[in-house]
């Protein structure tokens, strides 16, 4: 279907196939190893393009923190605003060029 | 009729840019018109904007579907977008990158070449994080395509140019000197 | 039940990078949670998350004109009352400043008045973003805007005050009014939740910075709301059933910073550097607010 | 089925009653009030079960009524005048949003200058918006189209608005009887409200208002067209089911008299009755003159009027309206729907009736005599009836 | 004169500054905001001397447009889509009180759905409301027929409002080399503000907006329609003047290779260079085909639009605008112009470009085509150019 | 100049018998003066007193729509400034209460916030009255109108409290707002007087007495309304650039009388006889506002 | 002139070409003896149709007075709603029934 | 076709008036019609009622400008108001009024008289200084116009009556017998 009666759009959620990750120059990378998991990128992600995940696959600051949940960065959705960046605590997120 | 696209993102001035190079070829004593893609496009989204340029006058007030030449401010881009959508056989393409023309796989088309980011930031317009590479990029399209004179562009600069006007003139002297032909 | 870890506002939206809205709304809807019914203006916000044929809600959203959110609203209130559907479902409107304390003015009025069941959030981000950065009743004495242009005849920007939105809706006297800033999270959850238990017709107010419009670094977008608040110029409060006697701080800085912390960042102040005094007038303006709060501690 | 003498506005009131509508938000103004006070009379006496919204702007009026009718129930409300011209914004959304609201009407003239009286201008200029018009003769027609337009405008092949218009006063606040049916058979003929498109409803979450593109407004505002065009048939067939049902005919454009004449008036409204006694009496004097009355004037009878109208010599529309720099809405549209014929009778306008200026045997008498004489030679298309020529020429210079 | 570089919106920001306007109410939005930026800037930079009101609604800043024009000033405001929708009653107050106020339209799509793109269904949709319409095709003459306007609305004879429509973005954000007058021509051209009629004064105190009783109402309505007609003669006048001053020439409806043309394109505005371009290339070919733009739509150019066309076998109206019930405004009104005439060529309605769809070389050669094979034999009267009928039948059902 | 024996407004209106509307403006116009400008919104006041070709006025008067007076006279004095005319002339709009509480009150809301030159009265009948009786949102609690019909299903008339038009006006911080009551004549006569002698927005809360809506005997409107005050149901007071804590009570009854005087001689408050615990709960609400005052005391 | 451009109306006042002392049941009628000259009267009458005139040839209540201003009523107007009646201090004005 | 004209002022009930008479020609076959004078008459202001009565449907819908009755509620509207105009030859006149129908000085019509006041005023409808006369009028009009019946009019009062419904048919029914008829 291409149209619908009224433009009454009937997918919640559908941006989700229109990826945002092209309008990045820059791209934040987690170092998990300063990582102390307290989401508070996750908290500000306007997109949000940081998601929760189960933490004991990730490399982790402190050993103490290994059952908590690890925020990881989807890079379909980053649009590279350094929030993230910025806000971090413990200066854990790297901003760097995306390639040319 | 020449026609050209410019390929940049919300707020890197590629609105600017055609409107300067439409500036220049009007002082030349063309017909011009120059105007952004008329969308909603956000800071950092992929923006186009186009120029048209005609001896005669131009009547018509459609979109450009196919450019002469295309000019791409942030070839990060180039992933993602298809900048050579509906450029014409043999038509321009002129790129801001540290590349060379032979790098990029284009044999249909005539490539041009410039560190427009090097030679922005070295004037101080933008930061490294967001050159702003407008005014630059537009000496390579002086050296590349030739259907306006640099004196024009420099001069079109200086009328167009938000801030900073002579800076951003020699910009676009520069870059036209620093421009790599590819063909 | 908690629905903080579900999002209800999927990426994919054409927000600016670093654009505090999505912030907003991300944290509203994970403490309203599945029932609910968002309503919309016209603004930034209805614009980036509705790109037809895609929408970034995952909750039933509508959105019908720029200056009828709350009338919209109060429709869609009667209706549930109607077929009895009334109780278990939150109606949250987001209006941007614009369509909130300007054109929309109106239409929010009259809900209070009739007392509707709705929460009302206005994200401010004090300026018409969506066409590009005009002055609105929210924009600040002294702010640059595309409509308070800076120049030698009006070296100031704007010239007036801003509307003091949230106290007028405290005047109406409806159950609930607070001002919010996603920069300090846990009391802006704090306060959608105590709104949301409440009846009646509620009145949220939160700064919702505008990398674009304010013209600043999109990374500094939660920095630069903190210092709103930590300036003092941004206060957290909140008001119910209109008694002003009663407002309560419910942060209190340490210090207030000077402005020129808040406003040195943003392009849109940069002409006030040229004019010293008139950031004393906002210092002064800002003290004699928080004169009466400071007095007693 | 009791008879009882209503006002239109209180049939159109009792038509919201019977049709079980559940929101109806309201603002006042003549002549239309009388809507609202006697809903919240039902709703105060227990008769009625509906949320009154007494909201604070004719805009926020339909607004509200959008939101509810977002939610598949049934919303109404009542204008006129500058009550309809400040809603002009949400029409087109109403009708863009295909929201099945319906709207009754007092047709009132614009300001400026301000005028409570009758005139059709406030609908008229609201052709464009999308809704389906329908135009009352009588209170009669008020409350029966009045129901007719929900059947109409929730037809899944149609799901547009629809206003009825009933000229201010003359319908609005006079009482006539009214056979008010009984709720089983309106109960009967519009059914349960059938909801197989999506609602504002957090179990199955939908987006209603979204920004489009380039890429697909006009195919959704074609869509928008052709619904209009399927409303065309449907109007026909709720149509008969009413005659079926209640055993009153109603159609989109009706004849009187017109089978031999030369002279055919077209009329819009409650004008209509003293055009058919005019025609009577002209009849008696032995002039070939008839009648057409329009009933639903969106979407345009074109057919209709074309087929009953094209063996006069001469039509004489009669439009309570006026497009200055142009005409009369009615007669433009008319000449048209002749485009595709090969051949048309004369088209006369006749502007009558503005800001409540009387409707008068006599007006018509006169229109009749313009016409009869336009059969030949050359003919002035565009006649203000009743007008002080002397008083304008005064204050514009020539006329 | 300087040639500028200007967007649409900066042409009637110029005019304004050089019409010497005195207040300038104005609400942003997409696409007429570069108006009050431009104005902002400006006087922020003392280059114009203005009050200028950033009103809260479009509807306020009409209401201060009146307020200031009631007291002698020239006033302007700018304005598109919703926001003139918004304004739509006191359109019709504002011309009904007379006052010669002139506005410029960034001509753009209604919601809903909600679209910012280029349509004219927002100026269309207020034909009936009083006011002179312009439709520029370019951004100089968006310059020139905002500075005519300001001559034709103040001429004693008309003062009418006035609004100057053009295209969303095609005009309002493209930029074009444009010739800006100087400011003494213009002073020449406009003249000193003549008021000899009443304004607000405390040394004559009138009243304005007074409560009209059916007794004079329709003959005051009857005056403004009379005043729209002389517009007619004052608007030739203007444009002659016009000429004479500043060498540009302009007129209400102009042909282009009509002569000879069997098939004739009618277009309004910014979609008017592609089809000159289109022409130029069928008569390459060969083709018997002629175009006429339209530059005054309101009043409507009857006799002019009657007079070009006539010859011609078949003309293809272009409406960037429709009326669901109907079809495109101008298709109508032109087939309501050869009422009187004997014999009229074909006329066929094209929908085109609504929503800021592109409106493109082929698609006039589609035009074109259709209209050529309607010489004879059966014909659609509208049509809907570049549209998905797929998509829409999938919606719709049956088209 | 003192004007008080002139007659800016002439006798020969439309006005029902015994109407209060004709004597806050012929005082306001006494009080104003020749060099004065009147803006009117559709209502009552602006049908009777232009019956075309007649007026009542003797002042340059206009009147454009229902909801846009403030706008209208924003334009107005925008226009007086651009051509240098602005010190001298007054401009005063005259709105009903729904013309100023509802439907206009988004264009006050704006006059206000752009701080226009401009003395905005509200004359309250507390209903739509031009159009017959129906409720706006300055209705009282519990007064019959023909929209808020009295009946088993609905036994109290209007369900909602009377919206704090006076109290919102103050929040935004404009310098001068008062409620008025022509009944108190000299206190009436000062505040407009004061208003004027300020710049910039001005508003003044009038009680107006409506024979017709309220259903009283046309002889009483004076009475009536000094009963209003009387019974501190509408108290008189002033407040200065929105600073609520230095509200003026410029009448303190010596002794409140009990609301049912107010209510009793009132058609429109009949019904709630039959309810003695709602007017319980009016006089509670009335104690409560007077509460702060009154201790003081 | 029957009507005006714009229905614009410049002659001031006018209404008072419009008598509405038809629509008065009941008469005001001030016994001049017992009036004090307060003017109250006079400042409530809505119309106005109370008038302030020269008082000296009026009767007077108390001698002092003679100098003061009389109000007059002026029957063209007074719709008879009988505020002065009610707001008379002295009870001066007496309300009497229209002839039928 | 009969038509019928009321005058009273605002306020005092000439459109309830006409509504009651119109609905009790209706109860006995008629068709009908009534409405008020579409103005803006504010309370106390003189004011019209119409009623139009036909045994045929009744198609015209304009004023009522040539009545078969005129219906006076208050005498004391007749120096100032044309009660008359239009009046057809012969028409009737009903006043409420304690006067006798020889002191009018109309020789062409048919002068009824009732003091309809006095009726309202004994049976506690309204106040001698505002009597509400609607519904005793409309006795008088039954007994000198006749065609509808009395029982109609009680009947119509019963349905309309704003409130009091028995003491307002009570008033019509007295109103009915101390009717005096000029002719
Ligand atoms: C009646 C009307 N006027 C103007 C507009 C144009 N418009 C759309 S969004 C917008 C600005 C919105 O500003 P705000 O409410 O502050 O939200 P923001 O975009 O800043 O988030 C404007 C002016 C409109 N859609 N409708
Ligand atoms: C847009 C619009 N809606 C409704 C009306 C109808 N209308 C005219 S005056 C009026 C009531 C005025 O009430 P208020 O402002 O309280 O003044 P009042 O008549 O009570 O003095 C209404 C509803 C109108 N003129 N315009
Ligand atoms: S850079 Fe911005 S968008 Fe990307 S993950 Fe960090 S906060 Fe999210
Ligand atoms: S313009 Fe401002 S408010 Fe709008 S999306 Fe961008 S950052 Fe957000
Ligand atoms: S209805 Fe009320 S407000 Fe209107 S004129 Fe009569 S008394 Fe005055
Ligand atoms: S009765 Fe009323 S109108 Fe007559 S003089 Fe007294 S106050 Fe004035």
């Amino acid at each position: 279907m291409k149209i619908s009666r009224g433009a009454t759009i009937t997918e919640p959620g559908s941006t989700a196939l229109e990826e945002t990750g092209s309008w990045r120059t820059f791209r934040p990378v987690i170092r998990y190893e300063k990582c102390i998991r307290c989401m508070i990128c996750w908290n500000f992600c306007p997109e949000p393009a940081i998601e929760k995940k189960e933490g004991e696959n990730y490399p982790v600051a402190n050993p103490k923190l290994i059952k908590m949940p690890v925020p990881v960065i989807n890079y379909n959705f980053c649009k590279g605003c350094g929030i993230c960046v910025n806000e971090c605590p413990t200066k854990a997120i790297d901003f760097v060029r995306e390639e040319k | 009729m020449f026609e050209v696209r410019f390929h940049g993102r919300g707020g890197q001035g590629a609105v600017t840019a055609a409107n300067i190079l439409a500036t220049a070829a009007f002082l030349e004593g063309n017909d011009v018109q120059s105007f952004p893609f008329f969308g909603v496009e956000r800071r950092g989204a992929p923006v186009e904007a186009y120029t048209r340029i005609d001896t005669k006058k131009i009547d018509i007030k459609m979109y450009i579907y196919n450019p002469d030449a295309v000019v791409v401010l942030d070839t990060s881009l180039m992933g993602k977008i298809d900048v050579m959508k509906g450029l014409k056989k043999g038509g321009y393409l002129i790129l801001n990158t540290q590349k060379k023309p032979e790098e990029f796989p284009f044999k249909d088309y005539k490539v041009a070449v410039v560190d427009a980011t090097d030679v922005a930031v070295n004037l101080g317009l933008g930061s490294r994080a967001s050159p702003i590479v407008n005014t630059a990029i537009l000496g390579a399209y002086a050296k590349a395509v030739g259907n306006v004179k640099i004196e024009s562009i420099l001069e079109a600069i200086k009328r167009n140019a938000p801030s900073r006007p002579e800076d951003n003139a020699k910009a676009a002297l520069e870059s036209y000197n620093r421009t790599i032909l590819g063909w | 039940m908690n629905y903080e870890d579900m999002e209800f506002f999927a990426p994919g939206h054409r927000a600016c990078a670093g654009c505090a809205a999505p912030i907003i709304v991300k944290w509203a809807l994970k403490i309203a949670g599945p029932k609910t019914i968002v309503v919309n203006a016209t603004g930034c916000l209805e614009v980036f998350s509705t790109p037809y044929p895609h929408t970034s809600w995952r909750l039933p959203w509508i959105h019908t004109a720029f200056e009828n959110a709350a009338a919209t609203a109060s429709g869609i209130d009667a209706a549930l009352k109607a077929i009895g559907k009334r109780d278990d479902i939150n109606i949250i409107v987001f209006g941007g400043d614009g369509g909130t304390s300007d054109i929309g003015f109106q239409s929010l009025s009259g809900m209070a008045e009739r007392g509707h069941n709705i929460l009302y959030i206005m994200y401010d981000n004090e300026a018409y973003m969506n066409t590009g950065i005009q002055r609105s009743s929210s924009t600040p004495f002294g702010a640059w805007t595309s409509t308070t242009q800076v120049g030698p005849s009006k070296p100031l920007g704007k010239e007036e005050f801003k509307k003091p939105i949230a106290d007028i809706m405290a005047a109406h006297r409806i159950p609930y009014v607070a001002t919010a800033n996603p920069a300090f999270l846990p009391d802006f959850k704090a306060k959608i939740q105590k709104a949301l238990s409440i009846k009646g017709p509620k009145f949220i107010h939160t700064i919702s910075s505008c990398t674009t419009g304010w013209r600043h670094d999109p990374s500094k977008t939660i920095e630069i709301m903190r210092l709103a608040t930590e300036t003092g110029i941004f206060p957290l409060w909140e008001i119910e059933n209109g008694d002003f006697s009663k407002i309560r701080i419910t942060y209190m800085p340490k210090q207030r910073k000077p402005v020129e912390e808040y406003l040195k960042p943003q392009g849109r102040f940069r002409h006030l550097f040229n004019e010293p005094e008139k950031i004393k007038e906002i210092q002064r303006m800002v003290d004699e607010w928080w004169a009466r709060f400071e007095v007693k501690s | 089925m009791p008879m009882m003498m209503l006002r239109g506005n209180e049939s159109t009131a009792y038509a919201a009653k019977l049709a079980r509508v559940k929101v109806i938000p309201a603002y006042p103004i003549t002549p239309s009030t009388l809507f609202p006070e006697k809903v919240s009379e039902l709703i105060a006496n227990g008769e009625m079960e509906a949320e009154f919204l007494p909201v604070e702007s004719e805009h926020s009026a339909l607004s509200a009524a959008i939101g509810a009718a977002a939610t598949g129930v049934r919303a109404m409300t009542a204008t006129a005048s500058q009550g309809l011209a400040l809603m002009h914004e949400v029409l087109f959304i109403a009708s863009g949003m295909r929201m099945p609201i319906v709207m009754a009407i007092g047709n009132r003239a614009l300001s400026a200058p301000v005028n409570i009286w009758a005139d059709q201008q406030d609908t008229i200029a609201e052709r464009d918006s999308g809704w389906i018009q329908f135009y009352a003769e009588t209170n009669q027609e008020a409350l029966d189209l009045t129901l007719i337009a929900f059947k109409v405008a929730e037809n899944e092949n149609v799901l547009l608005p629809a206003m009825m218009g009933m000229d201010a006063f003359v319908l609005t606040h006079t009482m006539e009887p009214v056979n008010v049916p009984d709720q089983k058979d309106v109960d009967e003929y519009l059914g349960e409200k059938k909801i197989n498109y999506p609602v504002l409803d957090p179990e199955k979450p939908a987006t209603f208002g979204a920004f489009v593109f380039p890429e697909h407004y006009m195919d959704i505002r074609y869509s928008q067209y052709i619904a209009m065009e399927h409303a065309k048939s449907v109007i026909d067939d709720a149509f008969k089911e009413f005659e079926k049902k209640f055993g009153r005919r109603y159609s989109k454009v009706s004849g009187f008299m017109t089978d031999d004449a030369e002279v055919i008036l077209v009329t819009m409204g409650s004008i209509t009755g003293t055009a058919r006694e005019t025609v009577r009496k002209l009849r008696e004097r032995g002039e070939k003159v008839g009648l057409v009355k329009i009933t639903v004037y969106r979407p345009f009878p074109k057919e209709e009027l074309v087929s009953i109208t094209r063996n006069a010599k001469v039509v004489a529309v009669v439009d309570r309206n006026v497009s200055p720099g142009f005409g009369g809405a009615i007669f433009t549209e008319l000449v048209a729907s002749y485009n595709k014929e090969k051949r048309k009778p004369r088209i006369l306008d006749f502007i009558m009736g503005l800001g409540g200026r009387d409707v008068k045997i006599e007006n018509y008498e006169q229109v009749y005599d313009i016409a009869k004489k336009a059969k030949r030679g050359k003919f002035k298309e565009i006649n203000w009836i009743d007008v002080d020529e002397e008083a304008v020429k005064e204050v514009e210079g020539s006329i």
